[in-house]
């Protein structure tokens, strides 16, 4: 610390503003605490700058383009004709709005927030280092919620043309060819849509299935849909190395015993996110990390440090912004005095491919794994009127139950607005819902909702809209 | 149309409601230990016990 | 009844064919019964074949129609050309699909279909004339499910261009010119519409605002959006006369004091249906009926006569789809001998108009008359990532609930998506849940359901994305 310098005094101080630290900070200010939040870059976090909201607004756009370019309506002829420089100042506007709202909100909840990087200098002090200077503050909380950034990979280093998804997301043109690197939810949802776009895509994924995480019924119909497109999709392909030049970059992978390479103007690398946990000087003041670098924390959301919080990516679970703002909450209550904890039954989580996926809870994959005694309802969007007559009849909705009980476990959705259709089942499973009591609610006609309805007539056994054999 | 929330206002969820008809349960009898006033499916199967137990004594 | 004819002996006779009448006979018929359903038109009722289904083909081709012609994403040019008798066509087919489902899964469950129209002949017997013959059928059970149809004018009898909805939905081409008479759901949904595809369209509706039996904050929003296709909403107009000629029809409306014409190519009049009870025979067999031309039923679907049900439209309360078929399996389990009843805490409603609206439970508007004491939460979809990445952020999320315990009453949801949104807030109202369990709910990022927990919590006080004063 510079001789003289002037620590200042803070109640909270919240580090990073994403989706759990804005809204760490936010709740923490509505229950009467003074707060100061600092992030080094931009308000809102990877989530509304590089994150979920710039990537769900191009896939919105390339859902509209598709859907003018080849018009799925007998007797509505289209076509489309497509800026990407525009779509890419719309995006931005998109995100803009977004974040000028948080800002908004921040100053509304009269928190007062610093741009700045923030590393620990004591166990109750941090400094903050801006452009030309730096500052020391003495909290009595802090919320630590810094996030996480693109892996990259080692023999495959970012570049020019190998870019992460902060990058894909800003191109300026849509790509000629793509390589996506890592078939995981990110990679799929942005190698979809340039390819809906009109790049030629190239899906290498290292196990056996794009988007491994959820069951092969789920998968397979996002693969077939990327077959629309003439995605060719590679599992069990291991990227070896990368040759770039002025055009293009050409990238060398192991499939099985054999070596290939393909070709591309661009390689996303999408295979996964690092907690930003290292730069921010946590060995100096002792915080315990787990063995996969994440924060330890309690389900208060409490570090080893007393006042020390930390929440969403930086702690285990599922990197979400959701449960990153749960979180934030949480943490925030606790800091105002009360009795808050994570104490969730369930967390959804959505892929915002083509066709949707959202999924909540147990899986029948997950069930059968645990020995678990379920029941299994299916029903098809095919047997929907509204999916029907929306022209989207591709999909099902599925649950799971304890067999006995019929309490409702889990439920995979997958077609059509499947992220709204979650949001019923997320909240039935928080109550302890049984079957019956999602098949006795009345769903109005003609909607996609009556699925869930049906499906949980399904499980029971008497469902109306499919023969049960 | 919407449909006002009717005027029973005895809360129980509609697994509940079935298994008390089923059981020949009127809701009014029971004991709720839910919050709000909710009546639980064990709260039902509670009075059931106890019902089956006065009936047994009465004899 | 002809000498010497037999009559022949039925388990289950189910009357009509439509969502409350084929649903009871499936239901009946899975728990065992012998079932005969019988319809003197097609199978799927008004439902299937004249109301939801083919009006929501028709209102999804037109917001694609819409959304083709003038592209709201920046960058996205996109042109469209109509081909009105081809959507006719594809709208056929959406209800083809959907009845001949319905046939499909009558024959899976050995139901017995009949085409013929119905008469009570005695309290245990009907004579189902068929257009060649008549058979008397002698029943244990009875359901009658026979529905509505367009109320006809005195004033304005239909003719070749006064028409109801049934015809409207069956235009073979856009009328260049449409009155609507009368502004509630059906108007609206079908005005609209027509109006997207390119026709003037002039709507008349007697009381002071459109879709009267919503709140004001919901019907405005759609006026507004009316005026987007310059549609000419006349409120408090009366339609007194009609006179028709080869190209038109002018229609004579009063308006206070004043008397006004318009001229059209069509009439289209949607002020309301009445219920098919008057060819049935009820008299003839006592079936007691309703001031309103209803049948009276109780809770188990009974009609005074014994074993004699009747759901549907043509019972008391909201004439729709999904009442029909929650009453249908209410009956059909009842005449199996469970211990069903119509025991429901709300029915949700939709108005596929533009912007949707989804209504559920108690409004401010009824709360505020039963001078109850209620936290309202209200939350804009200009606020919701989703919303406006999506490009769709008008509407907004309010819900009501009891101010003491916190209870959800009720639900209004106007916006994208409001018909899907509905669906979680009446499985909430159904199982007692209360603001507190909604806003602890993890709604996933970035969906529209997060809206529904964000105005759980601006109706607690301490909403994240809006700033409370
Ligand atoms: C392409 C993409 C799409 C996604 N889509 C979804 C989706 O649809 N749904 C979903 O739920 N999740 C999605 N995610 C994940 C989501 O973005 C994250 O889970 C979420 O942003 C995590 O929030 P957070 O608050 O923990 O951290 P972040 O949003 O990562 O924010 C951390 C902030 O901390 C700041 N910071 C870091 N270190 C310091 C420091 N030393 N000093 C000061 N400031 C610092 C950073 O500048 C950043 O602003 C997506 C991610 C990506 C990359
Ligand atoms: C344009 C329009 C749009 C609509 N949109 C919606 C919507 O989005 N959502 C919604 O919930 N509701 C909607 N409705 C209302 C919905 O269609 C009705 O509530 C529903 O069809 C009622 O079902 P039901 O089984 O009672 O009767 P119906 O569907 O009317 O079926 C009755 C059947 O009985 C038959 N029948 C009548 N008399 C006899 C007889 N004597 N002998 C033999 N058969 C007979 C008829 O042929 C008919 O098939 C809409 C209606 C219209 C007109």
């Amino acid at each position: 610390m510079v001789v003289g310098e002037l620590t200042e005094e803070v109640d909270v101080l919240v580090i990073g503003a994403g989706p759990g630290g804005y809204v760490a900070a936010i709740r923490a200010a509505q229950l009467g605490k003074t707060v100061t939040v600092v992030d080094k870059a931009d308000l809102g976090g990877v989530c509304l700058n590089r994150g979920c909201i710039p990537s769900k607004a191009l896939i919105s756009a390339a859902h509209h383009y598709e859907a003018a370019s080849a018009s799925p309506y007998p007797g509505i002829e289209t076509t489309a004709k497509l800026d990407y420089t525009k779509v890419q100042a719309w995006k931005q506007s998109v995100v803009d709005k977004m974040t000028g709202g948080v800002k908004t909100l921040l100053k509304g909840n009269k928190v007062n927030v610093i741009q700045g990087e923030v590393f620990f200098s004591k166990p109750d002090e941090a400094r903050v280092m801006t452009e030309t200077e730096g500052h020391s503050y003495r909290f009595n909380h802090c919320i630590i919620a810094t996030g996480s950034r693109p892996i990259e990979l080692r023999s495959i280093p970012f570049s020019k043309r190998v870019i992460s998804s902060d990058e894909a997301l800003s191109l300026d043109q849509v790509p000629e060819s793509l390589i996506v690197i890592g078939g995981g939810y990110i990679g799929i949802e942005l190698g979809q849509t340039f390819a809906k776009f009109g790049a030629n895509v190239t899906i290498l994924e290292g196990t056996d299935s794009i988007l491994p995480l959820f069951e092969p019924q789920l998968s397979r119909l996002v693969q077939r849909n990327l077959k629309k497109y003439n995605v060719n999709v590679v599992t069990k392909a291991m990227a070896k190395s990368v040759e770039e030049d002025e055009t293009g970059v050409t990238l060398t992978y192991a499939l099985g015993e054999e070596t290939h390479t393909v070709r591309a103007s661009f390689v996303l690398v999408t295979v996964g996110r690092r907690p930003n946990t290292e730069e921010l000087g946590l060995d100096t003041i002792g915080v315990k990390l787990t063995d996969k670098g994440l924060i330890d924390v309690d389900e208060k959301c409490r570090t080893n440090i007393p006042n020390i919080y930390a929440i969403g990516d930086i702690v285990p679970g599922a990197a979400l912004a959701h449960k990153a703002s749960y979180e934030g909450k949480v943490a925030a209550e606790v800091i105002a005095g009360h009795e808050s904890a994570v104490d969730y039954r369930c967390i959804p989580a959505v892929v915002f491919s083509d066709p949707e996926i959202a999924t909540v809870g147990l899986s029948e994959t997950d069930a059968k794994a645990e020995n678990r005694d379920v029941s299994v309802g299916r029903f098809p969007y095919a047997a929907n009127g509204r999916a029907v007559a929306l022209n989207a009849d591709e999909g099902f909705v599925k649950l799971i139950a304890d067999k006995q009980s019929g309490l409702l476990l889990g439920a995979q959705v997958i077609g059509t607005e499947a992220s709204n259709l979650i949001a019923e089942l997320a909240l039935a499973i928080e109550l302890g819902a049984t079957l019956e009591d999602v098949a006795l609610t009345i769903h109005a006609h003609p909607t996609l909702g009556e699925m869930v309805m049906e499906s949980a007539e399904v499980a029971l056994g008497s469902p109306i809209h499919v023969v049960v054999r | 149309q919407p449909q006002g929330v009717s005027s029973r206002e005895i809360l129980a969820a509609p697994s509940v409601r079935k298994f008390a008809r089923e059981s020949g349960v009127f809701l009014g009898n029971v004991i709720p230990t839910g919050p709000n006033g909710k009546i639980l499916r064990e709260d039902v199967e509670r009075f059931l016990a106890g019902a089956d137990h006065a009936q047994s004594e009465s004899h």
